[in-house]
This record gives C-alpha cells, structure tokens and sequence, in this order.
C-alpha cells in the first residue's frame, strides 16, 4: 500500500460541498484550491480556497464538466490531488482516468470500479453476482421489449437512465398507452443529461423505503460500514429528508444490509467513500445502486459517528488503511433547502439572497454557501443549503430540527425551508411512516390555509412598502449599479431594483 | 419608555396580490410597540418590534411572527419565518397584473431552453394542456393552461434560448388564464 | 420524588445563554418568557422568546438583577418555571427562594444549598468536610490577619470576594506594601460588584491549571459526573478558552477529582447542574469553589456526551431522576469571544455590530445573540459568543477552531477573536503546555508586527473610504435617522455615522 | 471575461493612522481583479475579488485575506480575517489627532463612573503613573499616562458618570502624551 503525501487539494466542484470540502482540507493542513465559472466568481467557495481558477463559462459544460479545463486548473496550482464532490464529474470514469493520468490522486474509487457501478446494468449484475437481492427489471430496455415486460409484471413501471443517479433520469410509467412516449422522453432526457441515451427498467414497488449504507474501503481491501441512511422522502425522486438511523428498521433487515453492502463493495474492488442504496419493503431489501462518491446526507452519518467522511475520504486517497469507526450515538436528520416553489410542484426558482437568517444552537449545523448579496443562477441544482440536526434520539433531533427551521429565512429566493418545517412537524413524520410516496399522500396540497400567517405577511408588506420595514434599497445604491453593471455587490443589486411605487 | 416606533401615516390603502388574490392593507395605527391595520375591511390589532438586524416581531391576534421585507423592482418580498410570499402591487404596471384577469401569456419562469412547443396558433386549449415544454436548471418542465383558452400567437419555437419573463405564447384574452405547472410525470 | 409539570419558562437572563436556553426548551415544548432591560429590546433573546417583558431600565441592578419585577413578569405571563441562566441572579439564594415563596419552580439547586456553596468560606469548609483537598489560605480576612498569613506563607497571594464567581473580585497581592491598600480596593470592588465585601485569601499557586468537573444530581439523591473542563487559559482570572478532556491528565487524577466532585456534591445535597473548580498542579488537585449553575463553557460537554444540559437542568427541576450519560467522544474546545481589546490589556469595548460573518462547518458551534446591528453597550459583560469546535481528537478540534476563528468577523465591536486565532494556533497551545499563567507568559505582548496584514487593513480601508468597499452609509438612511434617532435597525445606525471625507 | 471590477481614481492619497503611527496610501490601479497600491511609499501589487456580502478576497505579496469595511464618523472600521483595525484620518477633526503628536488628554474610553481621581493641577506625573480610576462594565480600569507630562486641569471629579470621548484631564501638550492602560493588577 503506497503512502502518498498529499499537499494542495483541487475541489472540481461548487457551492455548499465544496466549501465543505475546503473546510476539511484547510484543516488538515492543506493548501486548497478552488474552480470556478463564469456565473460564481463572487461564491462562497471561491473566497475560502487559498487559490482559486476561472475554468470557463457559466454552462456546467463549459466549465465544472470541463475535464480539460480542470486538469489544466490543477497543473497551473501545483494540486496534488483533485476531489470532485457529488455530482458534475463525480461518477464520471472518464475524469478519474484523466485526473490519474495527470499524474495526480483522485479522492474516489478508480475509475474501472466507477465505470463498472456507474452503469446500473453492470452493478446489477454485480449485486446479483454477490448475493445482494435486487428488483425484478428489465437492462438495456427497448420500448418493445420494455412494454413487454410491463404487461406481464403489471404497471406501474419505472424506467431508469443507466448512466443517471440522484433520482435523475427516472419516470414512472403508469399504462400501457404512454409507455413508448415515456422510454423515449427518457431516453432524450438521459442523453441530453448524461450523454447517454441508454435506459432500464423496474418493477415499482408501491410504497418502498430508500434506505442506503454508507461504506469505506480502503487499499488494503479493508471495507468498513458507517450505519444506514433513511432517505426515503423524496420529491421528483430526489431526496429532500434524511435520517440515520432508519426508524423501524429490525436489527436483523439492519445487519443484512449492512452484510449486503459489504460484500458489494468488496466484490467491486471499491476503495475510498460509497453508498449502496436499496428499496426497503417492510423487512425486505433490493439493490438500487451505488453511488460512488460522497452523498449529499453523508453528514447526518459524520454526526451519528464523530467522524468527518471527507477527512475520511483524504486519507485513504493518501493510501492510508482505515480506522475501526466510533459506536454511532443518537440520531441525526438532514433538511435540503432547495430553490424551489414547494407550492407550484416544486417549480426551480432563481434570485438574489437579500437577506438570509441562519439557525443554530445545541445540535444544530447548516451547510451553506449563501451569504447575503448570493446569487442562484439557472445553470445549476438549486441546493441551497442543508440543515441538519443532532438529538440524544429522534424526538429531540425532530424537534431541533423544526425549531431550526423556524429559525430560517432566505429572502430574495423562493425555498423550501417552510415546506420542509411542516412535513418534520407533521404527524406522518413523527410516526415516521416513511416511503417514497410520502410526499405525494402527505403533502400535496401544501400550503393549507392560515389566515393569520398571511394577514402577518400583508402587513409586513405594506410596512415593508412604505419603507418602514426591511431592507431599503436607496437611490445612492441605485446609482452605483446604473454605472457600473457587473458588480455583484447586494448593494448593487438592491439598488438595481427599482423603489416601488405605492399607487 | 423603550423608544417610540416610526409612525408613518400611510395616505392610501395598499393594494397588493399574491397569485390570484388581491389584499387590500391600510395601517391605521402606530405607535410605540402599537400597531392597527385593516386587512379587507377586517381590522386587526398588534405589537410590533423591529429588531436590529433589519426584521421584526409581529404580534397578531395572539400569534408571533419574524419578518422580514425587502422591495423588488415589481414585487414585495415578505418572510414570515421560514415562509416566503411575494407580493405584486395590484395596477402595478406588469401587463400580467389586470385586476381580476389572470395572464393572458405563457412566459418562460426561468432562462432555459425550448424543447418542444405543443400547440399552434387558433388552436383551442383546455384546462391543464401542456402547450410548452423547456428545460431549465437540468429539469424539463411543462407550461400548461389554467383554464381553456385560443391561442392567439406563438412566440418561441424548439431550440430558442429564453430569458426569465420572455413571453412563450399569448392567448386570447378575457376567456383564458394561464399558469405554470410542472410536469406531472417528473414529480 | 414529586414530579411537576412545566410548560411556560420565564428566561431570567440575556444575551447568548437566554437565546440557547429558549432553545432547548422551545425545543421540548415549552412556551418560553424572556425578560428585558431597556437597552435590550431589540436583543435576539426577546426575538426567540414565545413572550417578552421588560423588567427595568438598562443597568442590571434595574432590570437583569431586579427580582421583584422578574417574578412580577413570572406572574403575568403565567410562568411555572424560572431558569436563571450564568450571571445575575443565577447565584443568589435570596432569588431562589423568592422564585420558589412565589411558587414557582426555580431550575438550579436549593436556596440553602446555593447559600452554601455560594459562600467560599462555608464551601471551603463542605470541602474539608468531604475530604476534598483545598488550597491553604485564611477564611474572612481581616487586612492585619491576612498580611500575617502572607509572611507566614510568603507572597504572593490571592484575595477573592466571598460572594464573587468567575473570577470577578479576584486580585493578586504581590508584595507586604501594597498588601492593605489590595485588600480594601477587593473589598470596595466586591461590595459595588455582589453587595457583600467579605473577602478571603489563599496562598497563591505558581503555574496552576483550572480544571472542573461538571455534574449533576436529581432529587432522589443521584450524583453523575459529566467529565472534565480544563479552564487554564484566563485573562484577569477570567475564563476565555476551554477544552475537554483535559490534557496531560492522569487517569488516576481525572477519576479522583470526579470522585472528589461527587462526595462534595452529596455532601451538599445537591440538585440540578453545578460545576466543582478545582487548581490543579501536577497530578495534586484542590478545590476552589462551586458554581451553583449553568457554566457559560457548558458547551464543550454537551458536545463530548451527546447531550444538552438545559434539558437535563429541566428535567431535574420538574423532578425526574437522572438517566446515565452516554460515553464521551472525542475533544470539544470553546473560545469565549469577548467585546475586548487584546492588545490593550484586554480593555472592555462597545459598539453596533455593522456587519457580521459567522463561522461554519463540521463539528462547528457558535453559539451567539449577535446579527448585523446588535448593539453592545456598556452595562453588561462583553461575552459576544462562544464557538465551540469538536474533533475527534485534540489535534482536529484545535485544527477546525482555528479554522473557524479564521472565518469569523465582528465588524463594529473590537474584539477578542484575533487574539484567539493566535493562542490557538501557537506551538505553546498545541503542546498543551496550559497553566493559568498561560496568557500573560505568552501572548502578554500580543499582536506581533505583521506587515503584510496591515498593508491589507490600509488598502481595504483606503477602498472603504472611497466607497469602493463594504457597507456604505446612505443619505436616504441618514435621513431615517436623522427623524427618528430613537429606532435601532441598522441602516439607522449606518446613516448616524457621517460620510467620512477625505482630506 | 470575469467582469470589471470598478475603477475609482483616488484624487488624493488617504492618510490615515492608527495608534500612533501614520500611514499614507493610494491606490493607483485597479481593473478587473488587479489592484496596484502605494503605501508610504512602497509599491505593492494585487487582487481584489468583491463577494457579495460586502467583503472581498484581498491577495498581496502572496497571502489572501478575506476583508470587510464600514465608515463611521471619525473612523473607517475594517476586518481582516478576524482582526479588525480601526483607522482614524489624520488630520480629520480630532482634536487628538495632531500629526506627530500624542493625545494631550485623558479621555473616558467607554460610559462608566469616575471612581478616584488621582492627580491634581500642576503635578508632574510620570510615564506609567495612574490618573484616574473609572468603573466601566463592572470593570476598575486605570487610566495612565504614557510619558511624563504636566497635569493642565482636571475636568472630573469621582461619582461623575462620563461618557464614551468625555475628557477627563488635560495634560501640556507638546512634552506629554497619554495612553489608556488597564489596571495591571486586574490583569
């Protein structure tokens, strides 16, 4: 097992996870690096690194995809090291392959592993080689072939892109009639997204859990478990909640998965962070993939365990041998804040933060790259932050966390910090009557009605319009921005607006 | 004795909605922590207690809340704890804003991408039709009708890159509302 | 053991402890009261609370300190419970007893346990008692008595108020001819601070550290101990970094202080949470008093245990028994963020918070009642926040501490978070080399030259000046203010300070 | 390609102090991200990166500070890092702030009370030597002087309440001058 030393860091990613990644690596003794488009000159991340380079335009294409453009950032700074985050390159075998050819570590697994889990057929093929059960399905599925199979194991179906994860690239198709239309949207979606068209298909489960474990491996074959994720609250198939442990889950389904995830990790040769996600129906599971590199909810394990998965991560990428994990303590949840319109089908939204209240206390961490004057462009996933709490058990870390999220306003984009509020302080919730339909039986027609809530916001808007209230923006600002565009300054942008005329 | 809040006679109501409802707000009252409004022509009475960080704690009918507020160039932004209302004024100079009328336009939410456009000029459309679809922040997204409608002209064709707020198609007014609704199959 | 039921808690404090007790019992359900001064009511703990009440005007002796107006507030707002947070009243016995005449719960011990332990002569004498060791010195020290126990003893030696805590009312006495002149100033400054100008002396210790364990007992006579704090690093004998476990601590001693704390705790018949202090030289420990409370360091335990101690404090005081703590994990730090002047003896400073910038991360804590546009006045102690830092070892604690440190930013209010950066990061700290000497033997000559930092603070300034840099000052806001000098929003604030001009 | 930062020709250079030295800088470039600076003379060369916050990344001679500033009435308040400097113009009003000389005054550093006054007209005092005693935020703290000086006049006397600037003796210029010093027994 080589030790290599590892000295300046290359984050190939933006926003909240790759300040997140800075932090760690900062306090590791790193020198780290930052990339960056055109559209997060003026982000969080950019400001933390200790360097940080432009690596094209505001299109992830242009730019956080941009593998030459990355390498090249990486060579300029002297990185030893490049560690692509979730998402963008992350899972893509391609980038691990060059990164490595430069000369230089990439934190996660190599990149023949990648591409072997990263095509949900082979890791099929995979899970069923080492005794992991999966869902009955269909690879590499024509339309044909696809409705075929529909007909004989019954709809609902769900088709899968084979190069998608995080919920992307999937469509549940209900009837025979729209079956060819939905494979071939699919396959347009999954072309244009991950380009490659190729899609698979499942037998939906009715009311499933999506429970998944977090593992390490390490160079010497070490393979460790850190616990199991419940992310069964889901919209638009992507995760919005989180918790660990999973509540109601028996000891025995628990030490199975845990069994389960090991063996695919070792049969795939895995080394550094990964997930193994699985549908859980009562006591029983079925494979759904791997995600080979580090999730968005790994920091509710970070809090159950004491430990930080990017460290972690750093190490074995070092070729360091893993450490024996803490007992995990308590239970953790996570809340992802995106940009969205929880009252409009989760519609994206754009904007500017004018102003942003952050939450805390005992037991409370929020990962964010939003300050006030932060911009949410149209260019990428609209995350804005995660909220995640820590409690002695799943009361208190309930509790924490609807008091956090009271605690929370991000003004100047549309969120979904007041949606999530009800659906932890809901009673669904609180029985943890958890499945990826929660949603959809629980919450579709959020908002209801309360009259004082909006009588208190008709108030503070008019208060708000007179200039009595808030934020002001003044014509000095105003000026600033009228000469001199390109300026991010909130100032600016407050000025940018024009003082709203009462009639 | 804890200092005298601002009090800012308001000439005239405020006129404000959100979505399809139209508030009309006047403050009647205010002084010290005291503070009187009339929502609709119901009358209301409060504390208020501005904080230092440019938000407030609103007292009404036995409820507290944090706000904070912020004017948009055609909006009020309002936060009510976690919760976020934007408010446009009614006569407030966007075409979209005729009192009582929704929008007679489907305009693009977001800068993205046209894909595909799913009706033609004349046609008729009923309540929930897709008529557009763009993606947009790595989504695909359905613009349907709110209710049934003519379409009066298409203005975006497949392949057009669209800025926030460019107008997709206008229908013909008085007898058509439009709103944004995702896709129902990517919930 | 009667069990009481809470449901609405009167917060006799302010600033960041009123905030984190609200916390933690709006988190288990409670309704929550916070009372105010004058010079607080636009405080972030008068924001949190579910009810507010003014209790006086802004010196503490009018409103924080006033305990007919407090229990007045109790009863209006149909309080059960009072919690007293550090501070104030936290320690008064006449408090207590008033909180429970009024019929009342008061969460902190007896009236007549705090009346003892309150009073440094009598806990001595507990102590004794107990068999705890104590530190030689002389109870109720005439001027004459004590100069003869110094030449007895030799100089120098340590004058305490009776009544004081925190260090508050501490001085040491170097010499025979300053020995009177010391004892009289003590006593006058004991008098003006706690109403009471006994004082009491002891022999003075060279190079000790402070260690304290923190524990707590339930009404069925149940003592647990909760660890170590080691407390060394203090400037004017005031606490400003903590850290748990202590280093370099014998297990022989650790266990025999924790038992120590316990007889003495027992001894008392001691309920809720208090902390034993003790000096320790070597493996060689002696107590030195109880705090009959909440530690303003609290944090670094919860952190270690998994557990929240406001809760505990709750629970206790309604009567339930104590459960068994959980195995502490890892290593917490806490600085203490103080409106000071390091490098000016550490000179009190006030001001409006114009702007703000809040640290972040794992393993994070900032536990503060600061936002852009808290004003820091000058009738109450100048705690801004602590930020509490947890690693898995000491090594990563100290490594994210100073990270945070790095990222934090008080704009308006001169303080200590600089100062802290560097004892953090310094080789004497890293070695653990703590004695509560530690500050004046090391950074008594804080900050060293730093060019390229003061080149950065001139060009940064020389851009605010011109407008071209942060917050800027608006006519349209000095107007407001000009208007209404009354109101305290910030943009206010910012429009009360002249456009600076330059020359 | 990544935006122009704004360019702001500084007319004069800015001379500002703090403590007691004097600095004078001026800022002779500055587009896109680069900035050059002159200060007392040395030539320095950088950038500057805005952030949205208000704050910026300021990179000189190789080390990159995160840096934030406000204005006030006789002062520019700036962070950098975690320390934070308050800067004073020279020649900008203060009757303290005579170029070259020390302050000839001991003035109240904060609001608080006048417990001992310790010297009387026309004594020599010492550098050192303790002149007043206030109590401020539940704190004794001594005022000394810093260099020997003649007391001029005594403008408190003990149980006044003084506020934050209030001169509470005068000292003969040009010979003295006069710093504040906590208690080094309270240390």
């Amino acid at each position: 097992m080589a030790r290599r030393k590892l000295k300046v860091l290359l984050v190939a990613n933006r926003g909240e996870i790759a300040l997140r990644i800075i932090r760690t690596a900062r306090a590791m003794g790193l020198r780290t690096v930052a990339v960056f488009s055109e559209a997060d000159a003026h982000s969080a991340h950019v400001a933390a690194a200790d360097d940080a380079r432009l690596i094209g335009g505001a299109p992830a294409a242009e730019s956080y995809l941009n593998i030459d453009s990355i390498i090249a950032a990486a060579r300029e700074t002297g990185a030893d090291a490049i560690h692509p985050g979730y998402g963008f390159l992350s899972e893509r075998p391609e980038f691990a392959r060059a990164v490595e050819q430069a000369g230089l570590i990439f934190v996660g697994p190599r990149a023949d592993v990648m591409a072997q889990l990263g095509d949900k057929i082979s890791a099929r093929k995979l899970a069923i080689a080492a005794g992991v059960p999966v869902v009955p399905g269909l690879e590499a599925a024509a339309p044909d072939a696809a409705c075929e199979f529909a007909a004989r194991e019954g709809f609902p179906i769900l088709v899968k892109a084979a190069a998608g994860g995080g919920g992307r690239g999937m469509r549940v198709v209900e009837s025979a009639e729209v079956c060819v239309a939905a494979l071939e949207a699919a396959s347009r979606e999954a072309l244009s997204a991950f380009g490659d068209g190729r899609v698979f298909i499942e037998k939906y489960l009715a009311r499933p859990r999506h429970i998944e474990v977090q593992f390490l491996g390490d160079e010497k074959g070490n393979i460790v478990t850190m616990g199991e994720r419940d992310c069964s609250i889901q919209r638009r198939h992507q995760k919005i909640v989180e918790e660990s442990p999973a509540p109601h889950l028996s000891n025995t389904a628990r030490d199975a998965m845990l069994a389960a995830a090991t063996r695919l990790a070792r049969a795939a040769g895995y080394t550094n962070a990964g997930t193994a996600e699985f549908l859980v129906d009562g006591d029983r599971f079925y494979f759904l993939e791997v995600n080979a590199r580090l999730q968005v909810e790994h920091p509710i394990t970070e809090i159950r365990f004491g430990c930080d998965l990017v460290e972690e991560q750093l190490k074995i990428a070092c070729g360091e041998e893993i450490a024996p994990p803490s007992a995990p303590r308590g239970c953790a949840i996570e809340c992802r804040i995106n940009a969205e319109d929880a009252s409009a089908g989760f519609r994206p939204a754009i904007g500017i933060v004018l102003d942003l209240r952050v939450p805390a206390g005992p037991g409370v961490r929020f990962d964010t790259h939003l300050a006030r004057g932060s911009e949410v462009t149209p260019f990428y996933d609209g995350l804005l932050g995660k909220l995640i709490t820590y409690g002695s058990d799943r009361k208190q870390a309930r509790a924490r966390m609807v008091a956090a999220l009271d605690e929370l306003a991000i003004l100047g984009v549309t969120n979904t910090a007041a949606f999530l509020r009800d659906v932890i302080a809901s009673e669904a919730f609180g029985a943890a009557d958890l499945s990826t339909r929660f949603i959809e039986e629980q919450f579709s027609h959020w908002p209801s009605e309360d009259q004082a809530l909006t009588e208190a916001a008709l108030i503070a808007a008019s208060l708000t319009a007179s200039g009595a209230l808030g934020i002001r923006p003044t014509e000095a600002a105003a000026q600033l921005t009228a000469a001199d565009g390109a300026d991010r300054s909130p100032w600016k942008a407050l000025g940018g607006f024009e003082l709203w005329k009462r009639q | 004795m804890e200092g005298v809040g601002r009090l800012r006679a308001l000439e005239a109501p405020v006129k404000l909605k959100s979505g399809s409802r139209d508030f009309e707000i006047e403050i009647l009252f205010r002084e010290g922590f005291e503070i009187r409004a009339r929502i609709d022509g119901r009358e209301l009475a409060g504390t208020l207690r501005e904080l230092g960080d440019a938000s407030a704690i609103l007292e009404i009918e036995g409820r507290r809340f944090r706000v904070m507020g912020a004017r948009r160039k055609q909006s009020i932004l309002v936060a009510v704890g976690p919760r976020t209302f934007d408010f446009a004024p009614v006569d407030g100079g966007a075409r979209r804003a005729r009192r009582g009328l929704a929008a007679a336009e489907i305009i693009a939410p977001m800068p993205g991408k046209v894909l595909k456009v799913l009706v033609n000029e004349g046609d008729v459309v009923s309540a929930g039709q897709a008529m557009v679809i763009i993606e947009a922040m790595k989504m695909e997204t359905t613009l349907s009708a709110e209710s049934p409608a003519v379409v009066k002209r298409v203005c975006a064709k497949p392949g057009d890159t669209v800025d926030h707020g460019a107008v997709l198609i206008e229908l013909s007014p008085a007898v058509v509302s439009s709103a944004l609704q995702s896709d129902p199959e990517a919930r």
